[in-house]
């Protein structure tokens, strides 16, 4: 569904990802893993038209996307849930999530992914009227990736969704993640939290330093020495 | 029909043409003089009318063969309405252009600051557009002035009232409005008037002036004298005090009046207000004498789209004469005897009566109070060139049809 | 902090020296080579160089950006007028004063105003130069009020001129020498971070309130000049709005929190509307708007990246990028 | 004496919902874009001449000329986002946008000449129980106040409107909503430049105007936003209220001159006891 061949992402002079290369299947869960700063949000701002590459193509079932201006990428299907949840802080818990649903023309087609997504998140509902500001980290979470999903995307992209959650919380995400991948929509998560960011996927790649040192599946991953050593410490 | 005209036109403009570049070509040096004037900010409008007064006087006195036998040729720079740039401009027509004769700019701060250029390379002033008294009691040597300054200007129109007891006296906070309210104050007490409270002092940025006109109004004086600077103010001022219901017996405005647009601009709300004007187009010849006036009129619609000239443009024109007979009485160009010659000067310009005192101020400038009646500016004093007599008191507002 | 000072003159070497001699010696000369109408020109330039590069202290290098900076050259202007008109003090001794003037005034508000940050000083300071425009139009007596004030020309244009260039001089070597001490790379810490200064142990208030003061010192010095050359002073021209405007489009054209910036702006601009009010005598604004528009298209940094990538191929990179590394 | 006061307190309130209209519109070029907008007082002044014009050429009642001044102002602030403004920001675009005032003031000098215009076609007042309301002032005075809560209505409930908050809190995060922001920075811009004008068409019935008219607002109206709190359209309506209440205040007890500072002095102090104004977000 999407396929990225030969990234290379530079700020400024200085490359923070190079030839990078991975695919993600429809309806599966891939996971890129890594250390801080071994390019993986690098590599979803540039899928979701924020960076510019400097070199390769990104291509989503089959049209090239790269060059695209990022409201656009939207349009094709593709949501991204950045790193730090980028809440719009003085708009009320709903409007975030109709700014979420902007590219979605029909009102009635609006008002019926509202109602899913309060049955997939129901505190949501529940704070509908309250500042975005005022919410907690876990619930600035779900909104996060609830306004992601009021686009109606095929792949949804999400950066660090765990990072300064409490585990419940976490635990309540991941969960929520497993669901959607159930109801058909293909997810890209990028995770530090390497055992359950693997745990959960289909397929996941390993970054080092802006390169993707190993790919595999979950379990195959899981169980690999290089990752157990550097990023589970057994 | 109309095809064979432009060819003759143009023709003609060829031959004319050439026979004046002939011509000029032939002559002798030209005597140069050179002012600056704000063709562009805020003074924009002034300056440009008082262009026009300097244009024509150029164009009437070479077609009259020029000043001893020679032509003039005037320079004008802008100086953006701006007094550092007329400190600038002014050094640099004395010693860059060297110029024979500096011209006046427009209006008290250009005038200050260009008179300060002008004293110290010895080069003589007749101040135009300028009434401040501060210009002439510095001690400066080498400045006259044309018109009145600040304190006869006011004193005239305010002797006109002086039946009246009370007064408010409005004030924009600018220098030469500034100068003619520290006049007014002079004055009221020699004219048996009182000042029902201090002077309302508001700025150019004042948006509304409901505050100072509603304490004015609780006084209820017999006679308002406002020191505004133009239309902009008086109209503000006009308009509120309608809207207040503030009804003295006479309103009284500082150059307003005299500003073409002010009528216009306040349609009927500008009757019977009073005012002063150092000017007026379409006067009697029997109060002064004014042998080149309907000829400056003629060649300034000429040369102007058919505009009649306003003030400004005749003070210019005033400047240029002044000049023109100082330095043919001396006979040459010499900077000290011109001097000299400007400070004993007893005669007469388009503009009026010009006779100054050893500081160079006004003396002889006779003034003319005008009112606006059903629409137009009309001479109630002095009596001789009276084109209708005063209206007063005036009425209410809501008394008016 | 001397020795540090001295130090970054001596590091100058013998091109910055050379330079400065240069300029030295072309100041003394002009007033003979060229008519006195360029030399008002030059000292209004360097009028605008003195200016601006104070204001580069207080919000190039420390990051606060003033909407107000003309309060300091009005309140100096005003004080050195008022000590001749009312006091017949001695004027130059009367224009030291106005730079001790403006260099109080900021003293009085920099503790209060430099609690703000960001957008809020900068209003601030817009706000400030406003409400004392209008107070000093009220307080009569003082001031002279809305007419202003008038002066008999004691000084003489040379005289005026040589002192606004040396002026200009000591600023920029001013400005060149802080950034080589302590004082001057806190100020460029508290830019970039705040938080992260203070934590170095920078005392940010003191530091910025040092900085405040020396960027108003100087355009309260350069106002008494001006107002000697001009002998007139009123509250409109002295707090005029229009002259912070050019302050900044000067400072950010040439290139804001760089030393030679504040110089190049000044040194563009008046050459540039010189040019073109004498071209244009009524289209002169619009065509310096259009220009103005078009360069900040063509060249968002401002000139100065420009002049780097021209002093390049010139081959004199080291003299514009030494300078400006020590800004940044 | 209490029917002096509260003429002078209507009329200040009055004056308070002009600015108010004029910062509205730098709220939103200013506030959510974060241009530093030098060129907002020549759309006021071009709004006044568009009134002037219809009013004087083809006798157009000045009220309806709002609906010529807002969308020509309109479509001129969006050409001027879309081919000028768009790729700059802070200081680069008070530049930039000088240069348009520039060009703007100086081709309106030489277009429309130096001298004073007005529309004379309401004048007088209504006497209420002794309390005098200018008739100009109170009309111009309750479109502004219409103007400034159709606006808020419309930031508020419209997904144009939604989008544009979005974008004055995270520009990028609303791009990646699929919000096409560069199209709705332009509508933001175009608005922007159409209620000054607006404001302008207003003034034209009540002050005397010539092509410098915007100057005397802009600093007042760049305080107002401040004062307000960036990005908040609520409160620039209510600091403009204040600013011409406190100003008619102490213009009536005091005088015009102190009045004028106050309002300054008053912008120093909130804000120093404030920082991000009276309805700002705390930081």
């Amino acid at each position: 569904m999407l396929e990225a061949n030969g990234l290379r992402i530079c700020y400024g002079a200085v490359p923070a990802v190079h030839d990078v290369t991975f695919k993600v299947q429809e309806g599966q869960i891939v996971s890129i893993i890594g250390a801080n700063g071994a390019g993986k949000t690098t590599l979803l701002k540039a899928i979701a038209g924020v960076q510019r590459i400097s070199a390769g193509r990104i291509s989503f079932l089959g049209e090239k996307l790269d060059g695209l201006p990022a409201n656009q990428i939207v349009t094709k299907g593709i949501s991204h849930v950045p790193e730090g949840r980028h809440i719009f802080s003085e708009l009320s818990v709903k409007e975030n999530l109709l700014i979420g649903a902007y590219t979605v023309k029909d009102a009635s087609e609006v008002e019926k992914k509202l109602r899913s997504v309060y049955k997939t998140f129901p505190i949501l509902e529940e704070r509908s009227a309250q500042r975005g500001g005022t919410l907690s980290g876990g619930e600035q979470q779900m909104l996060a990736i609830a306004r992601g999903l009021m686009s109606g995307p095929r792949l949804l992209m999400l950066d660090e969704p765990s990072l300064g959650i409490m585990p419940t919380v976490v635990r309540q995400i991941f969960d929520i993640v497993k669901k959607l991948r159930s109801q058909g929509t293909t997810v890209l998560l990028v995770e530090q939290n390497v055992k359950k960011g693997l745990e959960i996927a289909d397929k996941a790649y390993v970054l080092q330093t802006g390169r993707c040192v190993l790919e595999g599946t979950g379990d195959e991953l899981l169980r690999s020495d290089m990752v157990r050593k550097h990023y589970l410490g057994l | 029909m109309r095809s064979r005209i432009i060819p003759i036109i143009l023709l003609t403009l060829f031959v004319l043409g050439t026979i004046v570049f002939g011509a000029s070509c032939e002559t002798k040096e030209p005597i140069v003089f050179g002012g600056a004037l704000p063709l562009t900010g805020w003074g924009a409008d002034g300056g440009e009318y008082n262009r026009r007064g300097y244009m024509v006087w150029e164009d009437m006195v070479n077609a009259a063969g020029g000043i001893l036998g020679r032509p003039v040729k005037v320079i004008i720079y802008d100086d953006k309405s701006d007094p550092t740039v007329t400190t600038r401009l002014y050094e640099k027509l004395v010693t860059q252009d060297k110029v024979d004769f500096l011209l006046s700019p427009w209006t008290d701060d250009m005038v200050m600051a260009a008179t300060t250029v002008g004293e110290k390379y010895g080069k003589t002033i007749v101040a135009g557009g300028a009434t401040y008294p501060a210009i002439w009691e510095r001690g400066y040597k080498y400045v006259t002035g044309l018109l009145p300054n600040s304190k006869d200007y006011l004193g005239v129109g305010i002797r006109f009232f002086s039946g009246l007891k009370t007064v408010a006296l409005l004030n924009l906070d600018l220098t030469f409005t500034t100068g003619f309210a520290d006049a007014a104050e002079w004055n009221f007490p020699r004219e048996g008037m009182t000042l029902v409270l201090p002077r309302q002092t508001y700025t150019g940025d004042t948006t509304d002036l409901t505050a100072p006109l509603m304490k004015i109004k609780a006084k209820n004086p017999d006679f308002i004298v406002a020191c505004t600077g133009g239309a902009e103010d008086a109209t503000m001022i006009l308009r509120q005090a309608k809207e207040i219901g503030l009804n003295p017996k006479a309103w009284w405005f500082t150059i307003a009046p005299v500003i073409p647009e002010y009528i216009e601009v306040l349609g009927e709300d500008a009757e019977y207000t009073l005012g002063c004007s150092e000017w007026e187009p379409e006067l009697p010849d029997t109060i002064e004498d004014f042998s080149i006036r309907a000829a400056f009129n003629q060649r300034h619609r000429e040369m102007f789209g058919g505009e009649d000239p306003v003030e400004d443009a005749a003070t210019t024109f005033g400047v240029g004469q002044i000049m023109q007979l100082a330095i043919e009485k001396v006979g040459e160009l010499d900077d000290e005897k011109i001097n000299e010659a400007l400070h004993e000067l007893d005669t007469s310009t388009v503009f009026g009566y010009y006779r100054v005192d050893e500081a160079g101020k006004q003396k002889g400038k006779v003034m003319y109070v005008i009112q606006v009646q059903n629409g137009v500016r009309e001479t109630l004093w002095p009596f001789k060139a009276a084109t209708s007599v005063l209206r007063f008191p005036t009425p209410p507002w809501d008394k008016r049809d | 902090m001397i020795k540090d000072v001295a130090r970054s003159l001596w590091a100058l070497g013998w091109m910055g020296g050379g330079a400065i001699a240069a300029f030295v010696v072309l100041l003394l000369v002009a007033p003979w080579v060229v008519s006195p109408y360029v030399v008002s020109l030059f000292m209004a330039m360097f009028m605008y160089i003195v200016v601006c590069s104070s204001w580069n202290i207080i919000s190039g290098f420390t990051g606060y950006v003033s909407f107000g900076h003309v309060v300091f050259w009005g309140v100096g202007a005003y004080v050195t007028a008022v000590l001749v008109w009312k006091f017949n003090y001695p004027w130059p001794l009367a224009v030291m004063l106005g730079g001790v003037g403006s260099a109080f005034l900021a003293t009085i508000v920099s503790y209060p105003i430099l609690k703000l940050t960001g957008i809020y000083f900068a209003i601030s300071m817009l706000a400030l130069a406003e409400a004392i425009k209008i107070l000093t139009s009220h307080f009569r007596s003082v001031t002279g009020g809305g007419g202003g004030i008038y002066l008999r020309p004691m000084a003489s244009l040379n005289i005026l001129y040589l002192m606004m260039g040396f002026l200009a001089l000591a600023v920029v070597l001013v400005c060149y020498s802080i950034t080589h001490t302590k004082f001057g790379r806190s100020l460029l810490t508290i830019r970039e971070d705040e938080t992260a200064a203070e934590s170095l142990g920078i005392n940010i208030t003191r530091r910025k309130i040092q900085a405040l003061i020396l960027s108003g010192l100087f355009p309260g010095i350069a106002g008494g000049i001006y107002v000697m050359n001009v002998c007139f002073i009123d509250p409109a021209t002295a707090f005029d709005i229009s002259i912070t405007v050019n302050i900044i489009l000067m400072t950010t054209f040439g290139g804001i929190g760089t030393i030679i910036g504040p110089v190049l702006g000044p040194v563009a601009f008046t050459a540039l509307s010189e040019f073109l009010w004498a071209s244009f005598p009524f289209l002169h604004r619009a065509i310096l708007g259009a220009i103005l528009i078009a360069m900040v298209m063509g060249m968002p940094n401002g000139i100065m990246p420009f002049m780097v990538r021209f002093a390049q191929w010139v081959g004199i990179r080291e003299f514009f990028s030494r300078r400006r590394e020590a800004s940044q | 004496m209490f029917e002096a006061w509260v003429t002078v307190l209507i009329s200040g309130l009055a004056m308070g919902a002009i600015y108010a209209l004029v910062a509205g519109g730098l709220n939103l070029t200013w506030g959510v874009m974060n241009v530093v907008n030098m060129a907002h007082g020549v759309f006021l002044m071009l709004g006044a001449y568009i009134t002037f014009m219809a009013w004087s050429y083809w006798g157009i009642n000045p009220l309806f000329t709002i609906f010529l001044s807002f969308p020509i102002l309109f479509a001129l602030g969006a050409l001027i986002n879309r081919f000028l403004v768009r790729r700059t920001v802070g200081l680069a675009s008070m530049l930039l946008t000088f240069g348009i005032f520039m060009v703007i003031e100086n081709l309106a000098v030489v277009g429309f000449g130096g001298m004073y215009r007005s529309v004379r076609f309401f004048t007088g007042s209504y006497d209420i129980m002794g309390v005098f309301v200018s008739k100009p002032r109170i009309i111009a005075a309750g479109i502004a106040v219409a103007m400034s809560l159709l606006t808020y209505w419309f930031l508020k409930k419209t997904k144009i409107g939604v989008a544009i908050r979005a974008i004055s809190l995270d520009r990028m995060m609303a791009e990646q909503c699929g919000v096409n922001t560069n199209q709705i920075c332009t509508i933001t811009f175009g608005i922007g430049a159409a209620q000054p004008a607006v404001a302008g068409s207003l003034m034209s019935l009540i002050f005397a105007f010539n092509p410098m008219l915007g100057r005397v607002f802009l600093v007042k109206a760049f305080a107002i936003v401040v004062l307000g709190g960036m990005g908040n359209f609520l409160g620039a309506l209510i600091g403009g209220l204040t600013i011409g209440l406190v100003e008619a205040v102490i213009a009536f007890s005091g005088n015009l001159h102190l009045s004028e500072a106050a309002g300054f002095i008053i912008i120093i102090l909130i804000l120093l006891l404030r920082p991000s104004g009276i309805m700002g977000r705390r930081q």
